[in-house]
């Protein structure tokens, strides 16, 4: 293996209660791919931000081409060619892709104005379009796109850099599997031209495909590494959490009942030509999978009151009911949890309690105002139960690490009676002892009588967790799948809108 | 020790040119009066709850006199009455005659619009239309004025057919007098109500090549209402007398509250008549001015 | 109260302390009395403004209003001979209405409220001018409604000092939307709605709802203080009266604490800043500066104020392990994960 | 030309119709010609106020500068015999520097845009009035400064159309203003600051300097207006020139489009709204209208040119696919990931 060119040496950042990096070093090789795992809140992403030169570290060095420095900024780490596939995305809804992907280093036409070379600019994002397979064109404006295609936008970002070195921060956490696939051909491609990369992801499977090493995190700490050879999902599992997972699939107590929501020939605005039909039985976990933009979100919003239903209707234990806003869903036990936290679920700089009790404020009420000390009392309960890790339920939420926020945003919901769950990419960002918590959440709450509709790009949890599989392809559903049906092929092949 | 003077204040309605010149009058009278501290005051905006706030606030800091150019005389009775029940409080510029005020000391602005109605008639012979420009039409002296206006010329041939407002914006009064010349090819006189309005209606008939074309009477003492007037392109204009008003106004406070009160009128009412200027009389009239503004 | 209303309170001690010492008539009676009583009336559209400024959104029309439904008020029981409480009911209900006007072209339209409340302050100031021809209208002399002038800008002697009225009606109105906005569950909505609508709505929030009622409290409040305007300068000239109310407004709230992104602000905040605005005005009168500074006085004072406080926390910051960036970032932009 | 700058020019043309349908002389090259003045003027600050809007910021302070610089400006030539040419350059850099300490009190001491920009117009108005204690800067009678004047506030025929200089100024300063801000990269990166500044950070743009870069163009174009406005009026009062107008610079650039989020408006777009704006005053005036209803009839040829617009976009939107929420939903919550 070649000399590594960039190395981070007791590496440490506190917060205000908080030590999210404790003297952690790593040192990256060319064409080296390095997985960096670990528990929510481990530390990846503050570690990687360091790197990125957005995060000013409270101790350590950083050496890039045995330059040794305190920090970075955002310039520097650019400069030594450092690319950054943030978590959270960074883009602007005002520009379109071409501009989204090139910002801050647009091709110009020289002279002072430094106007800017709107040919080149073009010309330039159309590759790296065609390398992801993104089907949206250059000048598409991104306030049109979907969370997934932002994504592709945000790793094209850093594709066009020529990095030495990129950082992908969870990039698949809504990729579906087909994206996810061309990714790791990116990843092999970059490779093979010298290219290093730091891989954050919570789907294993993903590290067995492309990493030459993984390296462990946990509670700020490097707990450990495993090359190529002693890599395994169970040796992963064992590291990052301390201890062994069982399997995912838990079966239902009891045989799923009578239908509990129907949605009978919806029609959505995206695919207005169209009908969805299903039904979700109560006591069952149904699994809805299909391609990017297949139309699952927009179903479930359309089912939730955020938008008007174009068509179709939606029942309720047999009951024809009308939603007109969320107000109305929840009010009859329906309830959503969005895929976008940051945008929809959260209230980021409120307090984790204030959040959680947000849409059950009326059953806090003393007096007619609200009783903050039950409020509190409930989210203390809920932190325990989802093993939420923060120092106190008055931290705001802005603070948590990624999959934490999920959490919260599972909190909402789950203290509430609710007839019908909607989970749109439930674990989004979620790490795998989390994620066998929420499973094991989610079969409680079938047990209890519950319906759940999941809805995952994640195929791994859509075959380990679900009973019945539903699979939408453009805006319609293209085939139903039983346990004993479940495959990656036969999703994929639905997915794609064929027979099988 | 200037904190032991009592303090004589003069509260005007808003700031403007004019002022300045009653604080000439006003500097003239500190003068003679080493044992008072003069003040002039101007409220940040032209409006009565500022100018009262100031009042209040005047008192509540010990001063001896107030005279006031209050925003809105006839409604302001009131707490006019309550200054005066805590100190003197003259009135000048618009009196409020039903207050508990000592005197009132100023020119009658129906007076005054009277005498620009008289240049009106002698500068259109065979009568015409004209326009008006004012800052705010319902203040009250720009109401008075046009009434004065009105009372003269009604009869005759001379129509004063519209007034336009302008908030005290001078670009919009420049704009005000472009807009009407497009609008209204056969006017024949306008009228600046306001100090301000008469320049700007010069300066665009001058751009426009109208001067002496267009008739323009004109109220109080701008320089370049002076000059026009020097120049034969503006008929006249008629102007006050506030250098008085500050200079006699103080004085007669201080002697007052030293307990002399021969000099105020049974009826309180002490008018300083104004003065129409034309090109007759319009140097000596510059002359004074200037020697009251030096000091 | 937080940090934030402390270091405010902080400031106006300071500025009164200092303006005592210098001119020791700030703190008689009589002069605290009337400056309680302006604090009174603009901090009643202070609370009005902090509202629609916690959900995110502005109204500029304050000042317009003020003088519309004053004129209005006045003409009715002066000139139409309306029993003052038929005719006050009538002008907050007047107010109310002009706030749902508002809040259904904000909610149902998506018109900015920039350009919604911009109208207004446009159109409400010409119809209150056009009304009365530009004409004052006021009570003339002798008017006189006693019972209606008692409530509304009489003063009670309280252990000496005469409490005014105006002050009162602020500290209820003050109560009761602290208790709304601080305690209730109404309250939580209006903070969630100006933070993020959209996260509201996937809670459960009928967020449109939630902003129309802002906007018509607003209105009913400014209604209230137009009312108490009115009384006091018993005249009103359409054209200047409550000018620039909707800068002052916004001022108190912004001084207390409010953001202009939504989501942020205290009632307490807004009650200061409303004090400091007003000492800030008698100081200038009191320690004879020449009035043209006024405004000077009272930007520069604010600008130190606020200067001062960002450097405290800014060295506060230093001080512990967090460091400035996040700050800068936590204003900027909602943090991120 | 995106859709809303067309949907505002047809607009104009609808109330420039009626207006010459009531009363030709409205199309009278005289009429136009002066209307296309002020369109110069008013033009000019409405770009400045554009730039600090579309990076998220809000600049209060333009009316207070355009009064004190205007007073500087004829002092400096008027009394102290300056040569004209340095005091444009000495206006001009005042005008650089406030824009600089704005934007360095915004970016450095992080104060909210809005406190520091009310603050300078309360301070600036303040020194003007100090300046000239409150008397009216003017040019004599008679003084002239014939190149100077003719620059700024001459005309030059063409084709029989006398096109006012400050016309020819505002074009000027769209098109570099257009240039800069749609095909430049430092117009990319204020669109992105505006947008989202935590991202731009993150994509390696100096944000801070960009915003400040933004309000130092601001101040600059806004001393360049003031000094046009001296030159129009040639007299001004401190206490009352140019009160109001950053209202209407915000109001152009609304109207044209800018939202007060930040991020986006166009310079077409600002400079239609300018020309709404002033199609109206003249409108007020050549239609007879009284003068109380000037802004009423602004008012509400505004609501309702944008009620038909938003009107137009809502039954476009449930016509094609396209969602509403989607505009809702955009213009509530910032980005997310
Ligand atoms: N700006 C901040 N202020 C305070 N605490 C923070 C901040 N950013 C991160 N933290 C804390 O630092 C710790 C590490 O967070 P980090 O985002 O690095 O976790 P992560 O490993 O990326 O987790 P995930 O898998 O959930 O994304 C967490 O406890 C988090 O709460
Ligand atoms: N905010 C938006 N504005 C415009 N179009 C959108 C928006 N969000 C999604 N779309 C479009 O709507 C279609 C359906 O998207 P939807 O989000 O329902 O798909 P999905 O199956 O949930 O996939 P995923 O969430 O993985 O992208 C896609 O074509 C997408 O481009
Ligand atoms: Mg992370
Ligand atoms: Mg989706």
């Amino acid at each position: 293996m070649t000399e590594p060119f960039l190395e981070l040496v007791d590496i440490s950042k506190s917060y205000p209660g908080v030590v999210a990096l404790d003297h952690v070093g790593l040192a990256v090789s060319p064409g080296e791919v390095i997985a960096l795992i670990g528990e929510n809140g481990a530390g990846k992403s503050t570690l990687m931000k360091v790197l990125g030169g957005v995060v000013e570290p409270s101790g350590g060095r950083i050496r890039v081409d045995g330059v040794e420095r305190n920090a970075l900024t955002v310039a520097e780490a650019i400069t030594a060619g450092i690319a950054f596939v943030h978590q959270e995305l960074n883009l602007f809804d005002n520009l379109d892709v071409a501009g989204n992907v090139f910002i801050g280093r647009e091709p110009v036409h020289g002279g002072p104005l430094r106007l800017i070379d709107r040919k080149a600019l073009y010309a330039k994002t159309q590759p790296l379009l065609d390398r992801l397979g993104a089907d949206f064109a250059p000048d598409a404006p991104l306030a049109e796109l979907s969370l997934a295609q932002r994504q592709l936008v945000e790793i094209m970002k850093a594709l066009s850099l020529d990095a030495r070195l990129v950082i992908m921060d969870e990039p698949t956490s809504s990729l579906t599997l087909s994206e996810t696939d061309r990714l790791m051909r990116v990843i092999a491609a970059l490779k093979a031209h010298g290219v290093s990369i730091i891989f954050i992801t919570h789907r294993l499977n993903e590290v067995m495909q492309c990493a030459d090493r993984a390296v462990v995190l946990r509670d700020g700490r490097m707990v450990g590494a495993l090359t190529r050879a002693e890599l395994s999902p169970a040796a992963m599992i064992r590291l990052m959490i301390g201890r062994d997972l069982k399997s995912l699939y838990v079966p239902p107590a009891a045989p799923p009942g009578e239908p509990v929501l129907d949605i009978v020939e919806a029609v959505t605005d995206t695919y207005p030509e169209r009908t969805v039909s299903l039904s979700v039985r109560r006591g069952e976990i149904l699994g809805l999978a299909g391609l990017v933009g297949s139309g699952r979100t927009e179903l479930a919003r359309a089912v939730f009151g955020v938008d008007a239903l174009r068509g179709g209707a939606i029942k309720l234990n047999g009951e024809a009911i009308r939603v007109t806003n969320p107000r109305a869903a929840i009010d009859h036990g329906i309830y959503l949890i969005p895929e976008d936290r940051k945008g929809c679920g959260l209230l980021l700089d409120v307090s984790i309690a204030e959040n959680i009790s947000l849409p059950d404020l009326a059953s806090y009420l003393r007096y007619f105002l609200v009783n903050t000390a039950q409020e509190t009392k409930n989210a203390r309960v809920q932190r325990e139960q989802l093993k939420i890790r923060a120092p106190d339920v008055a931290t705001t939420v802005g603070s948590l690490s990624g999959g934490n926020q999920q959490k919260v945003v599972l909190a909402k919901w789950l203290s509430m009676r609710p007839k019908v769950l909607i989970f749109d990419e439930p674990t989004r960002g979620v790490d795998v002892g989390a994620k066998q918590e929420i499973y094991e959440m989610l079969r409680r709450l079938t047990d209890a009588g519950v319906a759940i509709l999941m809805i995952s790009s994640d195929m791994e949890e859509v075959i380990g967790v679900s009973d019945r599989i539903a699979v939408m392809h453009e805006g319609a559903i293209s085939g139903f799948l039983d346990r004993s049906q479940f495959s990656e092929h036969n999703v994929l092949q639905l997915a794609v809108g064929h027979a099988v | 020790n200037a904190a032991d003077k009592k303090v004589l204040a003069f509260v005007v309605n808003g700031a403007s040119d004019f002022w300045k010149i009653a604080e000439a009058g006003v500097k003239k009278a500190q003068g003679e009066l080493p044992n008072y501290n003069l003040q002039l005051k101007y409220p940040e905006q032209a409006a009565a709850a500022v100018q009262q706030r100031m009042m209040d606030d005047l008192v509540a800091a010990g001063a001896a006199g107030i005279m006031v150019s209050a925003v809105d005389p006839k409604n302001q009775v009131e707490h006019l009455n309550k200054i005066a029940s805590q100190t003197l409080l003259f009135t000048t510029d618009s009196d409020a005659p039903n207050s508990k005020r000592i005197a009132y000391i100023g020119s009658s602005n129906v007076d005054l619009g009277k005498d620009a109605g008289k240049l009106m008639l002698k500068a259109l012979p065979n009568g015409g239309k004209c326009v008006g420009f004012v800052g705010l039409p319902g203040a009250d002296n720009a109401r008075e004025r046009i009434e004065g206006v009105k009372e003269t010329i009604k009869g005759s041939k001379v129509e004063l057919v519209d007034v336009r407002g302008d908030e005290i914006d001078q670009t919009r009064a420049k704009r005000n007098v472009e807009d009407i010349l497009a609008a209204m090819p056969d006017v024949s006189c306008l009228v600046g109500f306001y100090s301000y309005n008469t320049p700007r209606i010069y300066e665009v008939l001058k751009e426009a090549g109208k001067l002496g074309k267009i008739q323009i009477i004109g109220f109080d003492e701008d320089p370049i209402t002076l000059g026009g007037v020097k120049e034969g392109a503006i008929a006249g204009t008629v102007v006050q007398q506030p250098f008085e008003w500050g200079y006699q106004g103080m004085k007669l406070m201080a002697k007052y509250i030293e307990g002399d009160k021969s000099g105020v009128p049974a009826n309180g009412i002490i008018i300083v008549p104004g003065k129409v200027i034309d090109k007759s009389n319009v140097d000596d009239f510059m002359g004074s001015m200037k020697a009251m503004l030096k000091k | 109260m937080n940090k934030k209303d402390l270091s405010l309170l902080v400031l106006i001690l300071v500025v009164g302390a200092v303006v005592a010492f210098i001119n020791p008539r700030f703190l008689y009676v009589g002069n605290l009395s009337n400056t309680l009583n302006q604090v009174g009336m603009f901090g009643i559209f202070s609370i009005a403004e902090a509202f629609v400024i916690i959900i995110g959104g502005i109204e500029l029309s304050v000042g317009s209003v003020i003088a519309l439904l004053g004129v209005l008020f006045i003409d009715l029981i002066v000139n139409h001979d309306v029993n003052w409480m038929v005719a006050f009911a009538a002008i907050i209900a007047s107010g109310l209405v002009i706030g749902l006007v508002h809040g259904a072209l904000v909610t149902r339209m998506h018109i900015q409220p920039f350009v919604v409340t911009l109208c207004g302050l446009l159109i409400y100031r010409g119809a209150a001018r056009y009304y009365t021809e530009d004409a004052t209208a006021g009570f003339g002399f002798g008017a006189s409604f006693p019972t209606l002038e008692w409530l509304t800008a009489g003063r009670t002697n309280l252990l000496g000092f005469p409490v005014p009225h105006s002050l009162v009606a602020l500290i209820v109105v003050a109560a009761i939307a602290w208790v709304l906005l601080h305690r209730s569950v109404f309250g939580r909505y209006l903070y969630a709605v100006g933070k993020n609508e959209e996260a509201a709505r996937y809670s459960g929030i009928r967020s449109e709802r939630v902003m129309v009622s802002a906007y018509v409290i607003c209105g009913g409040l400014t209604a209230f203080a137009a009312i108490l305007f009115a009384m006091y300068t018993r005249s009103i000239s359409p054209a200047v009266h409550g000018s620039f109310y909707e800068l002052y407004a916004i001022a108190a709230a912004v001084l207390g604490g409010c953001s202009l992104r939504g989501g942020e602000g205290s009632i307490v905040g807004v009650v200061l800043g409303t004090v400091l605005l007003q000492v800030l005005q008698n100081l200038v009168n009191l320690l004879g500066i020449p009035s043209s500074l006024n405004f000077a006085v009272m930007g520069a004072v604010i600008l130190i104020g606020v200067l001062a406080d960002q450097y405290l926390v800014q060295r506060r910051q230093r001080v512990s392990t967090a460091k400035g960036r996040t700050q800068a970032s936590l204003a900027a932009a909602p943090l991120e994960g």
